[in-house]
C-alpha cells in the first residue's frame, strides 16, 4: 500500500543522543492529504517532525514520493519541497519581516512569482505588511508565528510540516490560519502534516489523524471517524463531547 | 492593589500601548486578551520594567512601579512568566526554580565562597522549599534534568514554578496554556485556582485560550492596537461587539 | 599645518592597512559569527604563495590573480577540513580552533620559507603626489583605493545579494536556515573562501610596506581587531572607518602628545575604542542586537 | 632532602670534588634554549648553525679532545617561565654538562638565578646585555659572548665625535633592554661632546611597522640617523629612509640588523654608504667569498645541514659561537663544570672561525665579556667595506 | 530572546556519578600530597607550574565558563599579581606570604574598576577590549622602570622552606601552590554551589530572565570580573615565588590567549577544567617540540585543533563522558 503513498513512514526510531523518543512509528500520507498528528505533551510529535526533515538522526524507513529520506540533511529535504514551521518558530531575529519571508523562497528562482507570494502572505496576515521593515525579533509572539507560517508558505512546498502553528495566535487568526492551510491544500494540492493541541478544531479540518503516545502510534484513522467516536476522543484526546 | 493609568509605550512609529488604564484589586484573577500585537506582552514588560513607559503611571501598593529598578521588581512581590520561555537552558530544573528564590537569600560572593554556616542553612531551606514546589507542580521527576530538551508544556510549568519560588503577591502569566492539550488546560486551570487560594495570589493572565480565560478569570480586559477596548466580567467582554470583531470572530 | 596634514596622511596610510585586514575579519564574522584569529596568518601564507609564484617567474599580475584564486580555494578547504568537524560546537571552541590554525599556519610558513624577510613587489607605482608640502605616495593612494573598492563590494554583497541574505540568516539561526533549504555548510565555506580572498588582498597590500615574513600580519591583526571593534564587527564601513580612526589616532598621538611618546601611543586608539564603546557598545556602525522579552 | 640536582661529584687530582655531570671521557652534553615557536622564532635558526658545526666536529675531528658533543635544543617560545622550565629539564632530566647559549635577555635572566644557584654553567649567552659579564662574583656561572650593546653604542658615539663632531642625531630603538642598552651606550659616549640627540622614537617588537616613527624622526632635521632595530624593523626603517627623498641623514644601522639579508630586500642601491659595526663575517657579503673559514662554513653547512640558506647570518652566528664553545671545551684543565668556567674565564686572544680579522676573545677573572672588539664598516656596492682599525672597546671605553 | 530550539543532547546527571567523582577527588588529593615525594624535583616544579596556571584558569573559568563573559586579557591580571608580589619583594623585602593577599587585593580592585565599564560590552567586544588592555600593559610596565625594573625585569628570591618541614625548596613551593590552588578551588566550588553561582549561571544563560528574577546584573557581572581577576592575580603572585623573575616579556598578550585556550581546552564551566587546562598550558608546548623540533608550532596548532574535534566541550567533558561510560558499564554488571 505504501507504493502510492506520498510519504511513507515505517518503523521509525529517533531520539536525542542516548535517549530514544520514537519507538517504531509507521503511517502513510497520501498526496494532497491533511494529516493530523495528535497526542499529549511529550509524546514525541515534535520529534517526529524533526525526524521527517532530517534535523535528527533516525532509523527506519522514510520515503518521500519514492525517494528515501534517511541520512539526508535538512537542507536537502527542504529542497525536495518540504517546508517546516518549527516549534519555537526559528525566527531570524535581526532580519526584517520581508527578509524573513524572502528567505522562505530561497530555493526558488521565479522572482516575479516570489514577489506575488509575498503579497499573498501579507494578505493572509495584514499586520505583517505594516511591520514588513521591522526586525522580526521585535514582533509580538503571535506576529512571529505568522512570520514562521508565511515563510514556510513562501517556498510553495509540496509537503508542509506544521508544529502547533496556532500557538500564540488569537482565536480569530487561528480560524483564519486553518482556512489558509485548507486553501493552500486545495489550490496547490500541498500535503500537510499538522501537529496541534487543539484536537477539536484539528479533527474537524484534517482528513486523517494519528494519535501518538510515548513515541508510538496508538490510534490511526479518518479524522471524522475519530471525532465521531466520543469514547475514543475522550480517552485519547481529552475532548469532552 | 495595582493601578495602571495612561500607560503609553511607543516604538518608533508604532504605539504599542496607548493610554491604557485599569486597576486590579488584591486577590483578583484578571484576564488580559486582545489580538496579536495588541500590546499585552508590552504591558507586562512595562510592569516588570523591561520596557520604558513613555507616559502614564503604574502604582502598586501605593508605590510608583516605574521608578523601581528592573531587578527590584521581584522584591515588590511581582513575578512573571514569559510568552516564549525565559528559562536557563543549562541549569537543572531545580536550579531554575532556585533562581526564582534568589531574593529570599542573602549569600554574597565572600560568604558563599567561605561556605559560612549561615549560607548552608539558607541553602538547605531554599532547597526544601524548591523541592516542595517541584512536587506541587509535578516536576519532581525532572528536577535534575537540564531545562533544555524538555517538552514545551513541561517548560511552561517550570517557568511557573520559578515564578512561584519568588513568593510573589502579583503573578503575571503570559500565555501559560501554550502547548497544552485540552485536558491539560483544564488541569492547569484547576491548579492555578488552587495555587491562588493557597498563596493568596493576585493574577493577571494573558491567554488566547478563551475557554480558559472565561472559565477562570474574575475580570477580563481586552486591548486592541494598544488601547483598552473592553473591561468587565468574562460574560460582558465575551459579548462585547468590539471584542468580537477584533478578536474572537463571529464563531466564538 | 602641512606637517599636521602630513601626519594625517600617514595615519590614513597605516589605517588603510589595518582596514584591509579588518574587512576580512568582518566578512567572516558576518558569515560564521566567529572571530578568526587565523585571518592574518592566512593572508600572510597567501602572500608567500604569491611571492613564490613571482620567484618562479610568473608575471606579477598573473601571480596575483592565481594567488587570489588559491586563497579562495584554500579558505574553502580550511572550512571543510578544519572548521566543519567542529561545526555546532560552542562558539569559543571554534574561536580556539582558529587560534590553533593561527599557530599552525605561522609555524608552517616559517618552516617552509624561513623567517628571513622577503621583498615583495608593490602593485602600485613608486613616487608620490606633492601638494603644498604634503606627500601622498601612490602606494598609500593605491591601498586606500583598493580598500574602498573591497568595502564597496562587501557592502553590496551583504546588502543586495541573495547570498548576502542567506549568509545573514545562517549567522542568525543556522538551524532555521537549513529548514529553508539553505546549504549552511556551503554558505560557511563560501564565507571562509571569500574571507581568505579578502585577506590575501590585504596581505598583498601589506607586504610591500612591511616586508614579507611569517610574523608580518601579527601586529596588523591586533590593529585590525581594534579597527573592527571600533567600527562594529558586522559592518564593512565600520571596519574601514575604524581602521582609519585607529591609524590616525595612533599616528597623531605618537607625533604630538609628548608625555605619551611612541612607546605608549597604542594606548590612544585603545582609549578611543573604550570611549566609543561605552556609548555605543556595538561599535560605531554595528547593529545593536534585537532583544525583547 | 630531595630536590638537590642529581649531580655526581667526582674528579681526580686537582679536579677533585668538582662536578662531572654530563661529561665523560668520550662525550659531553650541552643544552641550548631558543624560541623555536612564537613570534620570535626567527632566532630558532641559530641552533641549526650550532648543530651543523658540532656534527662536523664530531664526524671529522672526533669531537673535542676525544669527546663527542651531544647538543640538545629546547624551545621556550621566548617566555621566561618556560626558559626556567627548560633549563631545569636540561640540567635535571637530560643532565647536560652546561647550558650553551640561552637566547634572549629576559629569558636568560630568568635562567641565570637558577644556573648560579645550582652551579650549572650558562655559557655564551646569546644576548648583548651587559649583565652577563657585569658581576662575575655574584654570577660566576654565567657569561656572555658577543660585544655588549652598550659598547656597540659607544663605538657609534666615538665614530660621530670623530667624523661629525656637531652631528644632530635621531634615534629609533626597540623598547626593551637591548634597544635601551645600545642607546644608553651611545648617549653616554656623546655626553659633553658636540654631538647631540635631537629626536628619539621607540617601537614595540609587536608593532606592525616603524613607518610612523620614521616620519616623526624625519621631521627632526637630524643629519644622522641611528637605527637600533632587529632585522625586520631594520629593513622597514631603511626603506622608509630611502623613500623619503627630503631627508638624507647618515644612516647608522646596528649590528643586529646589518646582515646583507636585511639590506637586500630594501635594495642595495637604496642603502649605499650606511655605516655599521661588526665582529663576525657576514656569509652574504661577497667580500668573504674566498675566505677559507667561510668556505669551510659553506661546505660543511651544505654537508651537515643540507637545504638551509647559508646566507642567513643566524646560521653563521650559530656556527661561530659553536666554534668558540669548541675552543672553551678544548681549553678546560679539568673536565668538570668548574673546569669549563675556569676556561671561559681565562680566554686570552683566542680566535675562532668567522670572527673578523683582529677580533679575538679575551676574558679574565674580572672580565666577563669575551668579545669586545668591533670594526666599523660602510656599505658600498653590494658589500660591506671595513674601515679603520678594529676597535677594542675595553681600551676605548 | 532566543526561541531557537536546536536539538541538543540532554546531559543527564547520573546520580551515582557523584560517588564516582568523589572517589576521583579523593584519589587526586592523595596523589597530590604524595607526588612531591615520589617525583624528581623537575617534575615537582612542573606540577607546581600546572597548579599556578590552574589557579589563573579557575578565575578565567569563573568569568567565561560560569558568568559567560569573555576575557582575552587575563594574562594582564596575572602580570599585575606577579608584579605586585615582585615589587613588594624587591623594594621592601616583604615576607612572601604577605605578597599573596596584596596581589589579590590589587587585582581585585583593578578587576572591579574594569568590570564597571566592561559591563556594557558584550562577548566579542569585551574580549577584544580586554585583549588591548593586556597589550597596553607591556609598554606600561616598561615605562615605569624605577618601580618595575623596566624591560630588564626584576630578579627575586624564592620563599625558603621552614626548616621544621624538612622539605626541599621545590617541594615547599609545590605545597604552597597546592595550598593556594586548593583554597581557590574550594572557594570557587562553594561559590558556584550557592545562590551566587546560580545567579551567575542565570546571567550567562538568559540575562533578561535573570534580572526579572531579581538578579542584579551589574553587581554580579562586576564582581565576577573582580573575583576572576583576583584569582589570576593570586596565580601571578605564586608564579613570582616559583620563577623568581618577572619581566614584561613574561606577560605578553600570548599569555592571555594561551590562558583562554587553556580553559576552553580544559573544559569551560567544568570543575576540573582549570586543572586539565593548566596541564595543557604547561605540557603541550613541550610535547610539541618533542614531536617536531623544526616547527613545534605546527604540532601545537594541530593538537589544539584535534582536541577541539574530539572534545568540543573540553577535556573535562571528555573525562566526564568517560566517567559516565564507566559508570554505566559498572552498573550493568
Ligand atoms: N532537544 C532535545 N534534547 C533531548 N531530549 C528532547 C529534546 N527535545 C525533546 N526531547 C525529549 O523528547 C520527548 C518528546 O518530546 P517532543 O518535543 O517530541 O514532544 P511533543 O509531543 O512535541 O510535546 P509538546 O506537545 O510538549 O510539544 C520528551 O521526553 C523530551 O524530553
Ligand atoms: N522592542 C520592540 N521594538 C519594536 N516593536 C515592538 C517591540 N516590542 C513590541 N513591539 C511591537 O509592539 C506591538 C505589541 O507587541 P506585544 O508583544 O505587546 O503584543 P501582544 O499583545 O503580546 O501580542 P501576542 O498576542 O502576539 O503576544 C507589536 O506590534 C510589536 O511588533
Ligand atoms: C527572557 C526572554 C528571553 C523571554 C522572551 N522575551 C519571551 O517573552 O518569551
Ligand atoms: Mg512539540
Ligand atoms: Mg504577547
Amino acid at each position: 500500500m505504501s507504493a502510492h503513498a506520498f510519504l511513507t513512514v515505517e518503523d521509525l526510531h529517533a531520539g536525542y543522543g542516548a535517549g530514544k523518543v520514537l519507538h517504531g512509528i509507521g503511517f502513510d500520507v497520501a498526496e494532497g492529504e491533511i494529516c493530523a498528528v495528535l497526542g499529549p505533551n511529550g509524546a514525541g510529535k515534535t520529534t517526529l517532525l524533526r525526524a521527517l526533515c532530517g534535523m535528527i538522526r533516525t532509523e527506519g524507513v522514510l520515503r518521500l514520493d519514492g525517494v528515501a529520506l534517511p541520512r539526508r540533511r535538512p537542507e536537502s529535504v527542504a529542497r525536495m519541497g518540504v517546508a517546516h514551521v518549527p516549534e519555537g518558530r526559528g525566527t531570524f531575529a535581526p532580519l526584517s519581516v520581508a527578509e524573513n519571508l524572502r528567505l522562505g523562497a530561497y530555493t526558488r528562482r521565479d522572482r516575479a512569482a516570489v514577489a506575488e507570494d509575498i503579497e499573498r502572505v501579507y494578505d493572509y496576515f495584514p499586520v505583517l505588511r505594516e511591520r514588513r521593515a521591522q526586525a522580526a525579533g521585535s514582533l509580538s509572539g503571535g506576529e512571529q508565528q505568522m512570520v514562521a507560517i508565511g515563510r514556510a508558505l513562501m517556498s510553495r512546498p509540496r509537503l508542509i510540516l506544521l508544529d502547533e502553528p496556532s500557538l500564540g495566535l488569537a482565536p480569530l487568526v487561528t480560524r483564519e490560519l486553518f482556512q489558509i492551510v485548507r486553501a493552500v491544500n486545495e489550490r496547490e494540492r500541498t500535503t500537510v502534516i499538522l501537529v496541534e493541541q487543539n484536537a477539536h478544531l484539528t479533527l474537524e479540518f484534517a482528513h486523517r489523524a494519528h494519535v501518538l503516545e510515548t513515541g508510538r502510534v496508538v490510534l490511526s484513522g479518518a479524522a471524522a471517524d475519530i471525532r465521531a467516536d466520543a469514547q475514543v476522543a475522550r480517552a485519547y484526546l481529552g475532548i469532552e463531547g | 492593589m495595582l493601578e495602571v493609568s495612561g500607560l503609553t509605550v511607543r516604538f518608533g512609529g508604532i504605539t504599542a500601548l496607548d493610554h491604557v488604564g485599569f486597576t486590579v484589586r488584591p486577590g483578583d484573577m484578571v484576564g488580559l486578551i486582545g489580538p496579536n500585537g495588541a500590546g499585552k506582552t508590552t504591558l507586562f514588560n512595562c510592569l516588570t520594567r523591561r520596557y520604558q513607559a513613555d507616559e502614564g503611571t503604574v502604582r502598586w501598593d501605593g508605590a510608583d512601579l516605574l521608578a523601581v529598578a528592573p531587578h527590584a521588581i521581584v522584591a515588590m512581590g511581582i513575578a512573571r512568566t514569559f510568552q516564549n520561555l525565559g528559562l536557563f537552558p543549562e541549569l537543572s530544573v531545580r536550579d531554575n526554580v532556585l533562581v526564582g528564590a534568589h531574593r529570599h537569600a542573602k549569600a554574597g560572593f565572600l560568604s558563599a565562597a567561605l561556605r559560612l554556616p549561615s549560607v548552608r542553612r539558607e541553602e538547605a531551606a531554599l532547597r526544601a522549599e524548591a523541592d516542595a514546589l517541584l512536587d506541587r507542580l509535578d516536576l519532581a521527576a525532572v528536577a535534575d534534568h537540564p531545562a533544555a530538551g524538555l517538552p514545551f508544556g513541561t517548560l511552561k510549568r517550570i517557568e511557573l514554578a520559578r515564578a512561584l519560588a519568588a513568593r510573589p503577591r502579583l503573578l503575571l502569566l503570559d500565555e501559560p496554556c501554550n502547548g497544552l492539550s485540552h485536558g491539560e488546560v483544564d488541569e492547569f486551570a484547576a491548579l492555578l485556582r488552587a495555587l491562588r487560594e493557597e498563596r493568596e495570589l493576585t493574577v493577571i493572565v494573558v491567554e488566547h485560550h478563551m475557554g480558559f480565560v472565561m472559565g477562570i478569570c474574575d475580570r477580563v480586559v481586552c486591548l486592541e492596537f494598544g488601547s483598552k477596548i473592553a473591561d468587565g466580567t468574562p460574560a460582558e467582554v465575551q459579548n462585547d461587539q468590539a471584542v468580537r470583531d477584533a478578536y474572537l470572530g463571529a464563531a466564538a | 599645518m602641512a606637517d599636521f596634514i602630513q601626519q594625517l596622511v600617514e595615519g590614513l596610510g597605516a589605517g588603510a592597512i589595518y582596514a584591509s585586514l579588518a574587512l576580512a575579519l568582518v566578512l567572516i564574522y558576518r558569515f560564521t559569527g566567529i572571530v578568526n584569529f587565523a585571518q592574518g596568518e592566512m593572508a600572510m601564507f597567501a602572500t608567500f604563495i604569491a611571492w613564490q609564484l613571482v620567484q618562479a617567474g610568473v608575471p606579477f599580475w598573473l601571480a596575483l590573480g592565481a594567488t587570489l584564486a588559491i586563497a579562495f580555494g584554500g579558505g574553502m578547504l580550511i572550512e571543510r577540513v578544519v572548521i566543519r568537524p567542529v561545526e555546532g560546537a560552542p562558539e569559543l571552541a571554534l574561536v580556539i580552533v582558529t587560534l590553533g590554525l593561527f599557530i599552525l599556519v605561522n609555524a608552517a610558513a616559517g618552516w617552509i620559507w624561513s623567517f628571513l624577510i622577503k621583498d615583495f613587489p608593490s602593485p602600485f607605482p613608486g613616487g608620490a603626489l606633492d601638494a603644498g608640502g604634503v606627500h601622498l605616495s601612490y602606494s598609500t593612494l593605491g591601498v586606500l583605493g583598493v580598500v574602498a573598492v573591497v568595502m564597496g563590494l562587501l557592502y553590496i554583497l551583504f546588502r543586495y545579494t541573495k547570498i548576502g541574505l542567506a549568509m545573514r540568516a545562517v549567522a542568525s539561526n543556522p538551524a532555521s536556515a537549513r529548514l529553508l533549504g539553505i546549504r549552511v555548510s556551503g554558505v560557511l565555506a563560501l564565507g571562509w573562501g571569500l574571507a581568505a580572498l579578502v585577506g590575501a588582498v590585504s596581505g598583498v597590500l601589506v607586504a610591500p610596506v612591511l616586508f614579507l615574513e611569517p610574523t608580518m600580519m601579527g601586529g596588523v591583526l591586533i590593529y585590525a581587531f581594534a579597527a573592527a571593534t571600533l567600527g562594529g564587527f558586522d559592518s564593512p564601513v565600520g571596519a574601514v572607518v575604524g581602521g582609519l580612526v585607529v591609524g590616525i589616532a595612533e599616528t597623531l598621538a605618537g607625533a604630538y602628545v609628548g608625555v605619551i611618546g611612541s612607546d605608549l601611543k597604542i594606548g590612544v586608539p585603545l582609549a578611543v575604542i573604550i570611549g566609543v564603546l561605552l556609548f555605543r557598545p556595538q561599535g560605531l556602525f554595528g547593529r545593536a542586537a534585537v532583544e525583547r522579552a | 632532602g630531595r630536590g638537590e640536582d642529581g649531580a655526581t661529584t667526582a674528579g681526580d687530582g686537582t679536579c677533585q670534588g668538582q662536578q662531572t655531570t654530563g661529561i665523560t671521557d668520550d662525550a659531553v652534553k650541552l643544552g641550548g634554549i631558543y624560541p623555536l615557536s612564537g613570534p620570535t622564532s626567527a632566532y630558532g635558526e641559530i641552533p641549526k648553525g650550532v648543530k651543523a658545526y658540532f656534527d662536523y666536529l664530531n664526524a671529522e675531528k672526533g669531537g673535542v679532545n676525544g669527546r663527542k658533543i651531544e647538543y640538545i635544543v629546547r624551545d621556550d617560545g621566548y617566555q621566561p617561565p618556560k626558559s626556567v622550565e627548560e633549563a631545569r629539564r636540561l640540567n635535571e632530566q637530560d643532565n647536560v654538562f652546561a647550558l650553551f647559549q640561552t637566547l634572549g635577555t629576559p629569558t636568560s635572566s630568568a635562567v641565570m638565578e637558577y644556573a648560579n644557584q645550582r652551579q650549572v654553567p650558562q655559557v655564551f649567552v646569546s644576548s648583548g646585555a651587559s649583565k652577563w659579564g657585569a658581576d662575575p662574583v655574584k654570577h660566576p656561572w654565567t657569561i656572555g659572548w658577543q660585544p655588549s650593546y652598550l659598547s656597540e653604542g659607544r663605538i657609534y658615539g666615538q665614530y660621530l665625535e670623530r667624523e661629525r663632531p656637531s652631528a644632530k642625531v635621531a634615534i629609533l630603538y626597540q623598547n626593551d633592554d637591548y634597544g635601551k642598552d645600545l642607546r644608553t651606550g651611545f648617549v653616554e659616549e656623546i655626553a659633553g661632546s658636540g654631538v647631540t640627540v635631537v629626536a628619539e622614537q621607540t617601537y614595540e617588537a609587536t608593532d606592525p611597522s616603524v613607518d610612523p616613527q620614521m616620519r616623526n624622526l624625519a621631521g627632526s632635521g637630524a643629519d644622522v640617523f641611528l637605527n637600533i632595530t632587529t632585522p625586520k624593523f631594520g629593513s622597514q626603517a631603511l626603506a622608509a629612509d630611502a623613500a623619503n627623498t627630503a631627508w638624507n641623514p647618515l644612516h647608522i644601522i646596528n649590528n643586529v640588523a646589518s646582515s646583507n639579508t636585511v639590506l637586500k630586500p630594501v635594495g642595495f642601491d637604496k642603502v649605499q654608504n650606511i655605516v655599521s659595526a661588526a665582529f663576525l663575517k657576514d656569509p652574504s657579503d661577497p667580500q668573504w667569498a674566498d675566505d677559507p673559514e667561510m668556505a669551510l662554513y659553506e661546505a660543511k653547512m651544505a654537508q651537515y645541514a643540507p637545504g638551509l640558506d647559508t646566507k642567513n647570518a643566524f646560521y653563521s652566528l650559530g656556527w661561530a659561537s659553536a666554534g668558540a664553545m669548541e675552543k672553551a671545551l678544548a681549553a678546560m684543565q679539568c673536565p668538570t663544570r668548574e673546569g669549563l668556567m675556569a676556561a671561559v674565564r681565562g680566554l686570552s686572544d683566542v680566535r675562532s672561525d668567522l670572527l673578523l680579522p683582529g677580533v679575538t676573545m679575551n676574558t679574565g677573572p674580572q672580565d666577563g665579556y669575551p668579545i669586545e672588539t668591533l670594526q666599523l664598516q660602510r656599505f658600498q656596492g653590494e658589500r660591506w667595506n671595513l674601515f679603520g682599525e678594529p676597535i677594542d672597546t675595553r681600551k676605548a671605553g | 530572546m532566543s526561541d531557537v530550539d536546536i536539538p541538543r543532547t540532554a546531559r543527564l546527571a547520573v546520580p551515582s556519578a557523584t560517588a564516582l567523582r568523589r572517589l576521583a577527588v579523593a584519589l587526586v588529593a592523595v596523589a597530590a600530597c604524595v607526588a612531591p615525594f615520589q617525583l624528581e624535583p623537575f617534575r615537582v616544579f612542573q606540577l607546581t607550574m600546572v597548579l599556578v596556571y590552574a589557579v589563573a584558569l579557575l578565575g578565567l573559568n569563573l568569568l567565561v565558563g560560569h558568568a559567560g563573559q569573555i576575557s582575552l586579557g587575563h594574562g594582564g591580571f596575572f602580570a599585575i599579581g606577579a608584579y605586585t608580589a615582585a615589587v613588594m619583594l624587591d623594594r621592601w623585602d616583604t615576607p612572601h606570604v604577605l605578597t599573596l593577599p596584596a596581589a589579590m587585593a590589587v587585582t581585585f580592585a583593578l578587576g572591579f574598576g574594569l568590570g564597571v565599564p566592561a559591563l556594557r560590552l558584550r562577548g566579542l567586544y569585551l574580549a577584544l577590549v580586554t585583549m588591548t588592555i593586556a597589550i597596553f600593559l607591556v609598554p606600561l610596565l616598561k615605562r615605569f622602570e624605577s618601580v618595575t625594573g623596566g624591560s630588564m625585569g626584576l630578579t627575586l628570591s624564592r620563599p625558603e622552606p621552614p626548616s621544621w618541614t624538612g622539605l626541599a625548596e621545590d617541594q615547599w613551593l609545590y605545597f604552597l601552590a597546592l595550598a593556594v590552588a586548593t583554597a581557590a578551588g574550594l572557594a570557587v566550588w562553594s561559590l558556584l554551589r550557592s545562590r551566587v553561582g546560580r545567579a551567575l549561571h542565570a546571567v550567562r544563560d538568559n540575562e533578561i530572565a535573570a534580572e526579572v528574577m531579581g538578579v542584579r546584573l551589574a553587581r554580579y557581572k562586576t564582581l565576577a570580573f573582580a573575583w576572576s581577576a583576583m584569582l589570576a592575580g593570586a596565580a601571578g603572585a605564586v608564579n613570582t615565588w616559583v620563577i623568581a623573575f618577572v619581566s614584561p616579556d613574561s606577560f605578553t598578550v600570548n599569555l592571555s590567549i594561551l590562558l583562554l585556550a587553556g580553559i576552553v581546552v580544559g573544559g569551560l564551566g567544568s570543575t576540573f577544567g582549570p586543572l586539565l587546562g593548566g596541564a595543557f598550558v604547561l605540557f603541550v608546548p613541550t610535547l610539541a617540540q618533542d614531536v617536531n623540533q623544526a616547527a613545534p608550532g605546527v604540532v601545537f596548532g594541530v593538537v589544539i585543533i584535534l582536541i577541539m574535534y574530539v572534545a568540543p566541550r573540553g577535556l573535562a567533558g571528555l573525562a566526564g563522558r568517560g566517567g559516565r561510560f564507566l559508570d554505566q558499564a559498572l552498573r550493568k554488571k
